[in-house]
Parts: C-alpha cells; structure tokens; sequence
C-alpha cells in the first residue's frame, strides 16, 4: 500500500494547508473554495503523471489500487473494500444533490473590479499641472468629499464605509490606482458607480455620480492629490 | 433597431448567459446546418427605406453559423499552412542530413495537402458567401477599402495552387541531384506563397480590430494604409508560429492514434518515431508562442486601452484564466510524452532520472498554480466577506501581470530542459571539458532562473511601464539566452558522446498516444478559444470604433455557452482531419497489401532521438 | 538516533494539535461572521404579524448587517446613529413578516425604517433604483415605517426624485420601542396583483434587499439630524422565503449514485477480466 | 433548471458518453474519439464554472440639442465625437502615448486659435506642421490627417466646432466655442449627411 498511501497523504497534507494553515499565516485570509479545488486538481495530475512515468511506477501506483477494487488477495482489508464500493456511489449522490437541490447560499457573485472604460475616456491626460498647490488643493478636495469612504489614509476604511458592498477601493493597495491611468480615475470619479458597465455590477455601488457635483478640473486635482496621497503613481506610457 | 432593443431585453439578466436563443443547442447538430442552409434570406431583416445591413437565419443564428465557419476555416487553413512549413522542414532535413526517411515523412504529410487544401478552399468558399450574405453593410465596408487586396489574394491563390500540385506530383519524379534542389525550392515557394496567403486576410481581420485612418487616395493607397494597422505584424507572427506548433502537434496526434492500432513491428516503430518528431516541433514553436502572445497583447493594450482592458481585466479577464489552464494541460503532456519517452525507450535510465523528473514536474505545477490563480476570484459572497473583497489578501499578488510573465518564462525553461535532458540521456560524455561544460550549463541555468524570478519579484515595485518594456523584455531575453547558449554547448558535448543505451522505438505505452491526441485538442481548442476572444475583444463593433455592429448579436455570448460552440468546432475540426488523413491514406493500405511494404525502415535509430533534432536547428 | 525520532515524534504531535486547534478556531469564526442572507423558515398557524416580541421569532435566524450614512446622493451626512440591524423573517405560504431590530438611544416621533426591494428581473440600484448609464435598470419597491404615523407606506421608485406612495397600499407595519432598541414588524402576503410595482416573493428564490434607517432626533436648534437623504443605508443583500421541501434533488442523487454504481461495477468487472 | 445548469447537463453527457466508449468500445479510433470527447466536455464544464458574463452593446443614448446649455455641454459631445464617430484617437492621443501614429494634442486648444484648429480639421494640408512642437524640420508622421469635413468621415461644422471646444477644455483653456455658432437644427447642414446615425448632435453613440 506505500505507493499508494504516499499520494492519499499528499493530497489530505495539501488541504489541510490550505484550509487550516495558509489562511492562518498574518495578512491572510481564508481560500475559496474554489481555488482550493484548483490546487488540489494540479495536485493530484501531478501524482498520476509522476505515478505513471514509466511502467514500474505506475504498476507500483494502479496494482494495489486495481488489486483493492478487484478483491483480489486481500485479506482483511476486505471490509474495507465494501466500505469503499458502497461509499464511492453514496459521494457521487451526495454531491449532485449538493448541486442541484436548491442552496441556502445566496447566488456566488463575480464584479471585475477594473472592467473596460468608455472608449472616450481612454485617451485622456490630466489637463491641470501638476504644481503642489494643485496637488495640496486636490487633497483638500480629497478629504472633503472622498475621504468619507476611502479613508484619510487612502486604504478604503474611511468611517462611512463600512456598510458598502462592494468596499471602497483601497488606493495605497498597488494592485489598484497603481495600475491604472488618470484618464481612467476621471471616468470612475466623474460617472461614478451608476456609469460602470454591467460587469462591474452598478447597481451595487455607493460611488456617486460627481460630475453633477464638481467641476472636471476639480475631479483632475482629486486625481493628483489621490496618487500624491497615496504614494502611488499612474500607469502612463512614458 | 426594435428588434435589437427586444434581443437586450431578453438577454437583459446578463450575469446568466446568454437567453433566448434555441439554437444554442440545436447549433451542436451539424446536422441543422445543412438543413438550415437553403432557408438563407429568409429572414432577411430590412427595412424598407435603405439598403438591407443583416440578414439572419432562423434556429441556429447567423452569427453562430459564420462563427462555427469561420472557425473551421482558420482552424484548416493553420492546418494547411502548418503542414507545409513542417514538411518543408523535414524535407530538408533529409536532403541535407542524408536521412530517408525524414523525407518519407515529409512526403506522407504532403500527401495531405491537395485534399486538405481543397477542403480549406472550400469552408472559405462557404465562408465568403454567408459573410456577403449575412453582413452586406460591413462586407460593402471592407470591399471599398480592401477591394485591391483582394485581387491580390486571389492571384496569391493561383500561384500557391499550383506551386502546390507542382510540389506534390514532382515528389518523385525530382528526387535526384538537381531536380531535388529544384523540389526544395518548390517547397519554399509553397510556404512563401502560402505566408502571403496568410497574412493579406490577416490584415482584413486585424483592421477590424485596430482600424487606423483611412484619408483620401488611390484604392491601393487607402488599402496599404488599412493593411499597415497596428496588429496586423504581431498577429502575422503569432498565426505563423502557431500554425507549426498546429502542424506538429496535429502529426504528433495522426501518428498516436496510428501507433494505437497498428500491429507490426515497424509499424510500431515509425509511428513512434513520428509521434516523437510531431511533439518536437510543436514543443518547439510553443517555446515561441508566448512571446508572441505577449507583443501582440501589449500592441493592443496600446492601440487602445479599452480593448485592452476588455481583455485582460474586464469581462474576457476569465478567458484568460481557462486559457491558462489549457496552456498548462499542453505543457505538462508535452514534457509529460518526453518524460515517458526517458523511461520507455532508454531502458534502465528511470532510475537516473526519476528525480529530475519529480523536480521539473514540481516546478512546473507551482509555476501553473500561480498562472492559474486568477486576481479577482470566483467566491461565494460568504467567501469575499471573509477576504474582505473578491482578492485574496495574499494571494492576490500572485493574479497580476509580472507573476504570470515570470512563471511563464519559468515554464519555457523547463519544457526547455526537459528536452535538453531527454536528448541527453543515454549517453555518456567522453570529451576532456564535459564536467566544466555542464558546470557552465548548469551556472547559466541556475542564474537565468534567479534573474527572471527576481525581476518578476521587483516587477511589482516599479511603474507599469517600466515593468512592460524593460523586465518583460529582458526576462523573455534571458530565456533565449538560455536556449541559445545551451543548445549548441549540448551539441557540442553529445558530438563527442558515447551513446550507452540504444534507443528502443515503438516501446511506448498506449497512454503516450492518448498524451499526444491530448496536447493536439488543446492547441486546436486554444485557437478556437482565441477566436472567441478575438471577436469579443471587438464588443459591439464590426470595425473598432468606426463601424457599430447593430445587429441583434452585437452582444458577446458569456464563455459557458460559447465554450459549447467552441468545443464543437475542435470536434467537427478534428473529424475533418481524420477524414482527411483517411482519404489520403487510402492507396496505401492497398499498395502495402500488395507486396511493396515498408521495407526501408530504419533499424538502429541511435542518433535520431537527439542528434537529428539538434542538427536540425543549426 | 533514537533522539531524533523521539524528537520527530513529539514535532508531529505538535504539529498535529496545532492543526486540530486551527480547525476548532475555523469552525468559531465561520460562526461568528457577518449575514449576507435574510432567510425566512416556514410556519404553520399564522405570523405575528403585530407582536414583534413574540416568542416565535426566536426560532428565526437572526442576520445583521452594517449600515452606513448614504452618501451616493446629496444631502450627506457623515455619521449615522444606527451602525448594525437585525433582521429575522418568517412566511406560512401567504405572508411573510419581517421583524427589523436595531439599538437607537432615544425614541422620537420622526423614528423611521425601510426596507427596499428590486422589482422584476432588471437589477436595480440601490439608491432608489437610480438610473444606470450603462445598464438599463428595474424599480424598486420600499416599504417605509415611521414611528409618528405608526403604520408601513408601501412605495416604489425608480431614481431620485421619483418615490410615491402606491395607490394601493399592502405593507402593514409595527414598532415597539423599548430598553433603548426599536423592534419593527413588516408584513404583506408574498405575491400582490402588482407585479411591475411590488417585489413578489416566491419561496426558493434569492431576492435583492436592502435597509435604511433614520433617527429621529435633533440637534442643538431643534432641526432634525437625519432625514431624507440624510439616513443610515446598507448595500444590497439577499432575501429568501424558504421553499417547502423538494425531494427532486433525492431523485437526481439517486440517478446519480445508480450511475456511479454502474460504472465500478463494469469498470471492476473489467479489472478483473484483466483488461 | 437554469441556463448554466442546462449547458453543465450537455457537458456532462458528453463526458459521460466518452466514458461509456472507452468502457466498452475496443476500435481503437472510436475509443480517441471517446478520449477526444471527455476532453471537450471537461473543458465545457470548466468553461461554465467561472462567472457567466455576457457583454452587451451599450444603449444608443440620444442627445437633446435643447440640453446643450453651456459651452461644457458642447465639450463633452465634442469627447464621444472624438473617439467615435470623428476618428481621431485612431492616431491622435491628448497627453503623451506610445502608439499615437500622429501629434500628441495635449496643449493644443492652447496653443492655436479656434479658426487655427478650424482650418486644420478641413484644410490639413494647408499650412504643414506636421510636428507643431518641434521647429525646424517637419517630423514624418506613418499616417495622413484626412480632411475631417469629407467623406469617409465627414463631420458637419456642428461636430467640428465641439471637437474644437473639446480640445480646448483639454488644455486647461477656456472654451471659446459658444452655443450661438452651432448651427440650428432642423435646417439642412451643409456637410454631407449619409444617414441619421451620422449626425450625433442628434444622435450620438453616448455610453
């Protein structure tokens, strides 16, 4: 049962880290599912690849697995056989039944965070220079009408934020602002949550509308004293 | 217009796939097709002021009917363009290497062509007609700007047509001395022909993606200037490489089912052999192809960010993902078949190798896990409130851009190695500097590794375009440095080499065959998702920007239901091909049954495995 | 040698318990999270409809979930009273009652509460189903509660500026103020004859709500703090009315296990023919 | 059943049906073809456990000319002009780009007057900078400015003249196309107008 039992401790060892240990280590949080399946597929193509390489190995691997199914010479572990003949059907029942019997878990959702722009806010560079007073000014716009719900800090945990669904974006995390160009935070400030397209669910979004409230050029300062704020800078092509 | 505002109405729930069309399902049959075919026009949707702009046809949908079409066409025509480049190749080989029976090889796939070419026309045929009956408005577009193109192509077809009857009927008759050089050439007219024929449509294509502006002039003038758009090269080389890695990977599957069922001996032998030189030119070209895939990407996201964006972040972002996850099927069953190839025809090396082996197969798996791990995750709402959002706090970092080109890399250099180990084993080096050399190899390696990783690492600390110009850049050098220092140092040393195992052909379990019919779907299922991806990239327009799709199918399909169509197209394609194999491999079962056999096999096989290859790139 | 093992020995041991320990602190956690579903269990012998302390509510899961002062639209304000609310629900197969809790120091006369649901199969969003400029959107329908009036006003909306009341009215309400919270009961039979303005509930499916909340106090010049726009809101969450027990899903497992049952059986016998 | 659900069952019968010829079928090509068809519904049901998202056209939103109040309202259908209907940003980008095939125009409705911008949209060749920022030699640009008035574009004064204050809201400057120069509608333009869709003061293709 070696060549067996090495892989079944793998995988059990490999589900346990990421269920139990990875989303214990600081900063982390707990897998989804779904990506747990993802690691435990490769996992385990990984162990019928190596298993298989050459004929000894997989003898090694599918002989006692066939000799288990088969009964054959099996001795006590026979209980066990029919535990396992019974148990494999049983799963299968189960799991359709998981998926197709109508589930208290409300539908999962997918919102892409950074969905495509209008094509006629892509070209766009800031028209306002970039002066400190410009920069200081956009601050104190900033903090007037941002900060609110992204934060003082620029992390997303300003004091009205936390009801919201989808949260306020975090600009000091380098996977947003960061990756994006002014002309695209002008569009997101100036339509606002209800100016997303669908795959970026509008209708969940808090962010206002601010074009009927500020004027662009106070939206282009927001931008700098954004990214001067959060010690990010812009994706440019330069 | 109503009509479109009744279609957004029914597909108005749009975070469910697509609803409403019935022939979704009914666009599995083939059979409808065919039904369908003669009620064209019916429902021709017009109004009555000006000309008609669509036209539809009822159950399976115009647009899927040029979709699945469409598809198949460019799925053969890489077929028919691929084919050639790989027998041209062997072709060679075998003029200037002595080798018969590469050009046995070459000659059994030429033999193809004339009936896969002819099939190849005719989708095109059936193409261009649906195209000028189901899109009037746009094909009146491209036809005013296009229209010297056009005449072109088809002078283009006329010389390749015949370049090609040429080349396949002249086989025997020029064998010898001249004539053969004369043959050879034919050859490379035919591919240089067949280049052409492959990037003048190209052009059409990429124009509707990234139009540029057309000002006043000549016909022609106004034509170069379309032609010249910013994706046209980047999608020329990529359709190129990926047209051989087709070619390869399709013989490498054609000889796996052979090998499955035939019985003899030599059979056996030359079917295996023949899947081996299939795996290893598609291998080759995949090495190749992500960089390709790489300046094409970074051409659109320049051409216009929205594309861009749509592509990577927005709604075709999962694309990528499942795109990812085919490259990784067709990583692992490549080294997967070299790997088996080790153990199965170097008998007694497993043991020598077996670690190496586990090894590269982990590194590879960590690689593709991080490839794999897309930015915004799939979770229920109970799993993003836990993660505070749809990423993963931690591993989050690994959904951006520079972690997937570093591991990338990372999987080139082992798929590299891999075959550098597979054309290395069973052989023992006798030259005086064969330990400084493997030293030096393995430094460079070693170091090679380190340096893509660390600038994938430092990748995240620099501004986006740094990272796009100067480290993707220099990671992808890094790896052809790699290749190219290697090579020929592995060549060198195995010159001088003792082989002390044999190889042993047509020892190889069924479960190769199956790998190689395996890593064949996936190219083939890889360029009909890239078609998708493609045409949706373009959202509702004909022509980027400048021309509006206002049809009732002006929306993408979500990727479930399209997945369906998609994996019709591979299937229907690759029946296609078998018939196309069948029918050309027809004459040979009466002429072996009738006496002449396959009498100049070859035996001792001993510098193929490695020697022939290597040579073959120098 | 035999160090090392007894070493070995006592690392796994840790290891193992610290694994066991990890598991038990998972399963607290996942206990302890925030709602993202308000599910409504079935009864039998009426709702209580009027009594928002009755004992049946007990037997309702609890969901909380945060709010926050609005700030999609102006008037803003940047800070609310009402930070969390519970909701619990309960349906018989006509009615459904919801019963809203939430801790407010003071009971004033302009106390108020609604609840907001998307009409229809477009979504809607969640500031009064204000329009989308992408995405062509549906109505909502709010039930609102204020304490003055003492009764539900059942509405619908579809962008700012544009709540009415029905002119049909099917929302019955009712709040009892005590020991510093509100306890607010709402109530209406699951379907109404006005699909295209009322939300229409059928057991099983997952429907979009969302909660509002203004406290009615007032400042130091005797305005009112919160009211209008000015209010606590949460995002959009779920609602579901429990379905009556389906046993079609049995019925697929069974076809499923038979299926899984039928391959091993023909894969062993295979086996065993040495195939 | 739901759509996805529906599709999931197609996908599993596939594989289902692979399964069942490689337990029972010994021809060798029908059972690849079973192996072949495993694999195409493995990658369907893949391809249908990750978020479903269909992409559809924006509505075609109508502009009223009566909305047009400000010089800003002129401006902001000037920017859909721009990137849609106008062509420009096939090669022009505002700020600097590493794809623009022709001037950047950041700064532009600075540095040039509006009768200027005017001339070069319709006359292009008439005076040639073909690199405004640079003196001297005229830098060669890979594309030709196409006079924006004619065909195949074929702008009227109206979309002009927004494109103009466009690019001078782009430069910091204040827009000096007022709402009294736009054309009234109604009466027939002089540029020429193929279809209704070709007009977007009437109808734009606003997101």
């Amino acid at each position: 049962m070696g060549a067996l039992g090495k892989p079944i401790i793998l995988m059990v060892a490999m589900y346990v880290f990421l269920k139990f240990i990875l989303p214990n280590i600081p900063g982390s949080a707990p897998l989804p599912s779904s990506l747990i399946f993802l690691y435990l597929l490769l996992t385990a193509a990984g162990i019928v690849i190596f298993e298989t390489l050459s004929g000894e190995s997989k003898d090694a691997f599918w002989g006692p697995m066939e000799r288990f199914l088969t009964g054959e010479n099996l001795g006590g572990l026979q209980a066990l056989r029919y535990g396992v003949l019974v148990l494999f059907p049983l799963l299968v029942g189960w799991q359709t039944y998981g998926s197709t019997a109508s589930s208290d878990a409300p539908p999962a959702e997918s919102r892409t965070i950074h969905p495509a722009p209008p094509g006629e806010y892509t070209g766009l560079s800031n028209p306002v220079p970039k002066t400190p007073e410009n920069i200081m000014q956009g601050k104190g716009f900033y903090a007037a009408f941002c900060s609110p719900c992204h934060g003082g800090n620029f992390d997303g945990k300003g004091p009205a934020a936390r009801g919201y669904n989808p949260p306020p974006a975090n600009f000091a995390d380098p996977t947003t602002i960061a990756m994006l160009q002014e002309s695209y935070l002008f569009w997101r400030i100036k339509k606002g949550g209800v100016g997303l397209p669908i795959e970026g669910a509008p209708w969940k979004s808090a962010m206002p509308r601010w074009e009927l409230e500020l004027p662009d050029e106070w939206i282009w300062k927001i931008i700098m004293g954004e990214y001067d704020g959060a010690h990010q800078s812009p994706r440019t092509w330069e | 217009m109503s009509a479109k505002r009744q279609e957004i109405k029914t597909i108005q729930p749009a975070l469910q796939p697509v609803k409403g069309h019935g022939g979704w399902v009914a666009s599995l049959l083939l059979a409808a097709v065919w039904l369908v075919l003669p009620s064209i026009g019916i429902a021709a949707e017009g109004t009555a002021t000006g000309p008609t702009e669509y036209r539809d046809i009822p159950y399976i949908g115009s647009r899927n009917l040029v979709w699945i079409v469409a598809q198949l066409h460019l799925l053969l025509a890489g077929f028919v363009l691929g084919v050639p480049i790989f027998a041209w190749l062997c072709e060679v080989i075998a003029w200037r290497g002595g080798e018969k029976r590469y050009d046995k090889l070459a000659k059994e796939f030429t033999k193809l062509l004339t009936s896969a070419y002819a099939t190849t026309a005719l989708f095109g045929g059936i193409l261009l007609f649906l195209l000028v009956a189901f899109y009037p408005k746009l094909m009146n577009y491209l036809t005013d700007v296009f229209f010297p193109s056009f005449l072109l192509y088809c002078m283009l077809f006329l010389l390749e047509t015949a370049t090609l009857y040429l080349y396949w009927y002249g086989w025997d008759a020029m064998q010898d001395g001249r004539k053969k050089t004369l043959h050879v050439f034919l050859g490379f007219l035919l591919n240089f022909f067949a280049l052409f024929i492959m990037i003048v449509p190209n052009a059409w294509a990429t124009f509707q993606s990234s139009p540029v502006v057309l000002s006043e002039g000549t016909a022609l003038e106004r034509a170069w200037a379309a032609t010249w758009n910013p994706t046209w090269w980047p999608i020329n080389i990529h359709r190129l490489i990926a047209n051989v890695v087709l070619g390869g990977y399709i013989c490498g599957a054609y000889a796996g089912v052979r090998y499955l069922s035939v019985k003899s001996k030599e059979d056996r032998e030359h079917y295996d052999w023949m899947g081996y030189v299939g795996n290893f030119i598609g291998v080759f070209g995949l090495l190749a192809l992500p960089f390709a895939g790489y300046w094409l990407m970074r051409e659109i996201y320049q051409y216009n960010q929205q594309m861009g964006i749509t592509l990577m972040g927005g709604f075709l972002s999962w694309l990528f993902i499942i795109q990812a996850m085919l490259i990784g099927v067709l990583f692992l069953g490549s080294n997967y078949y070299f790997w088996l190839g080790i153990t199965y025809r170097i008998p007694g090396s497993e043991a020598k190798y077996r670690r190496a082996m586990l090894m590269m197969l982990v590194s590879l798996l960590l690689c593709l896990a991080v490839w794999m791990t897309p930015h915004s995750l799939v979770a229920s709402i109970e799993e993003a409130q836990k993660m505070g959002g749809a990423h993963h706090p931690l591993l989050g970092v690994l959904g951006v851009m520079s972690a997937k080109m570093t591991v990338s890399n990372l999987m080139i250099l082992i798929t590299f190695m891999s075959f550098v180990m597979y054309w290395r084993a069973g052989k023992q080096d006798t030259a005086g500097w064969a330990k400084f050399g493997k030293a030096v190899m393995g430094a460079v390696l070693v170091v090679a590794s380190l340096a893509v990783i660390v600038l994938g690492v430092w990748g995240y600390f620099v501004p986006a375009i740094v990272r796009i110009n100067y480290f993707s850049t220099s990671q992808v050098a890094i790896v052809g440095f790699v290749i190219l220092t290697i090579t020929p140092l592995t060549a060198l040393l195995l010159k001088s080499a003792k082989t002390t195992t044999e190889m042993v052909w047509g020892s190889m379990p069924p479960r190769a065959g199956y790998a190689l019919v395996l890593n064949a779907v996936m190219v083939i299922l890889l360029m009909t998702l890239m078609g998708y991806a493609r045409s949706s990239s373009r959202v509702h327009w004909h022509v980027y920007g400048v021309m509006r799709d206002t049809s009732p199918y002006a929306y993408s399909p979500a990727l479930g239901s399209a997945s369906l169509i998609m994996a019709f197209c591979t299937f229907f394609f690759c029946i296609l091909v078998a018939f196309i194999f069948w029918v050309a491999t027809m004459g040979d079962k009466y002429k072996t049954t009738s006496g002449t056999g396959k009498g100049d096999l070859p035996q001792g096989i001993p510098a193929m495995a490695g020697g022939a290859p290597g040579k073959q790139r120098q | 040698m035999k160090r090392v093992n007894h070493v070995m020995k006592r690392v796994l041991r840790g290891a193992l318990a610290a694994i066991a320990a990890l598991i038990i602190a998972e399963a607290s956690l996942s206990f302890a999270q925030e709602s993202v579903a308000v599910k409504a269990t079935i009864v039998t012998g009426g709702l209580p409809v009027d009594d928002p302390n009755a004992a049946i509510w007990s037997s309702a899961m609890p969901a909380t979930f945060p709010m926050s002062p609005q700030v999609h639209w102006p008037n803003r304000i940047q800070e609310v009273t009402v930070k969390d609310v519970s909701v619990r629900a309960l349906h018989d197969g006509n009615q459904v009652a919801f019963l809203l809790e939430y801790s407010d120091p003071s009971e004033d006369q302009d106390d108020a509460a609604a609840f907001e649901f998307m009409v229809g199969d477009k979504k809607a969003h969640f500031a009064h189903g204000q329009p989308m400029l992408q995405v062509e959107g549906g109505p909502v329908n709010i039930w609102f509660w204020k304490h003055k009036e003492g009764k539900a006003v059942d509405m619908t909306a579809k962008g700012f500026g544009t709540l009415k009341p029905q002119t049909h009215q099917d929302v019955k309400a009712k709040g009892v103020y005590s020991n510093g919270s509100w306890k607010i009961v709402f109530s209406r039979s699951l379907t109404t004859d006005h699909p295209e303005e009322d939300v229409q509930i059928t057991p099983g499916e997952f429907i979009s709500i969302a909660f509002a909340v203004w406290d009615g106090r007032k400042d130091a010049v005797g305005e009112l703090v919160e009211k209008g726009s000015q209010k606590a809101v949460s995002s959009w969450w779920y609602f579901r009315a429990d379905a009556p027990p389906d046993y079609s899903g049995y019925m697929y497992a069974a076809i499923a296990a038979a299926l899984a049952l039928g391959f091993q059986f023909v894969l062993i016998r295979k086996l065993k023919k040495g195939q | 059943m739901s759509e996805v659900a529906q599709l999931q069952l197609i996908a599993l019968s596939i594989v289902g049906i692979g399964i069942l010829i490689l337990l029972f079928i010994k021809a060798v090509f029908l059972r690849v073809t079973g192996f072949v068809a495993i694999v195409l519904g493995l990658f369907s049901l893949m391809s249908l456990a990750v978020p479903q998202l269909a992409s559809l056209p924006p509505a075609e939103e109508k502009i009223d000319i009566a909305s047009i109040k400000t010089p800003t309202d002129i401006a902001s259908i000037g920017q859909t002009v721009f990137f849609s209907k106008g062509q420009c940003a096939l090669c022009h980008s505002i700020g600097p780009s590493e794809s623009a095939r022709c001037p950047d125009l950041k700064g532009i409705g600075a540095k040039l007057s509006k009768d200027f911008l005017y001339e070069s949209l319709t006359d292009p060749q008439a005076f040639v900078y073909q690199d405004y920022r640079h003196g001297g030699v005229p830098k060669e640009y890979p594309a030709t400015m196409p006079a924006i008035d004619k065909d195949p574009i074929g702008l009227s004064k109206n979309e002009i003249l927004a494109v103009i204050a466009f690019l001078q809201q782009m430069s910091g400057e204040p827009i000096s196309v007022s709402t009294s120069e736009l054309e009234i509608p109604g009466q027939p333009s002089p540029a020429p107008v193929k279809a209704a869709e070709s007009s977007p003061l009437a109808i734009a293709q606003a997101h």
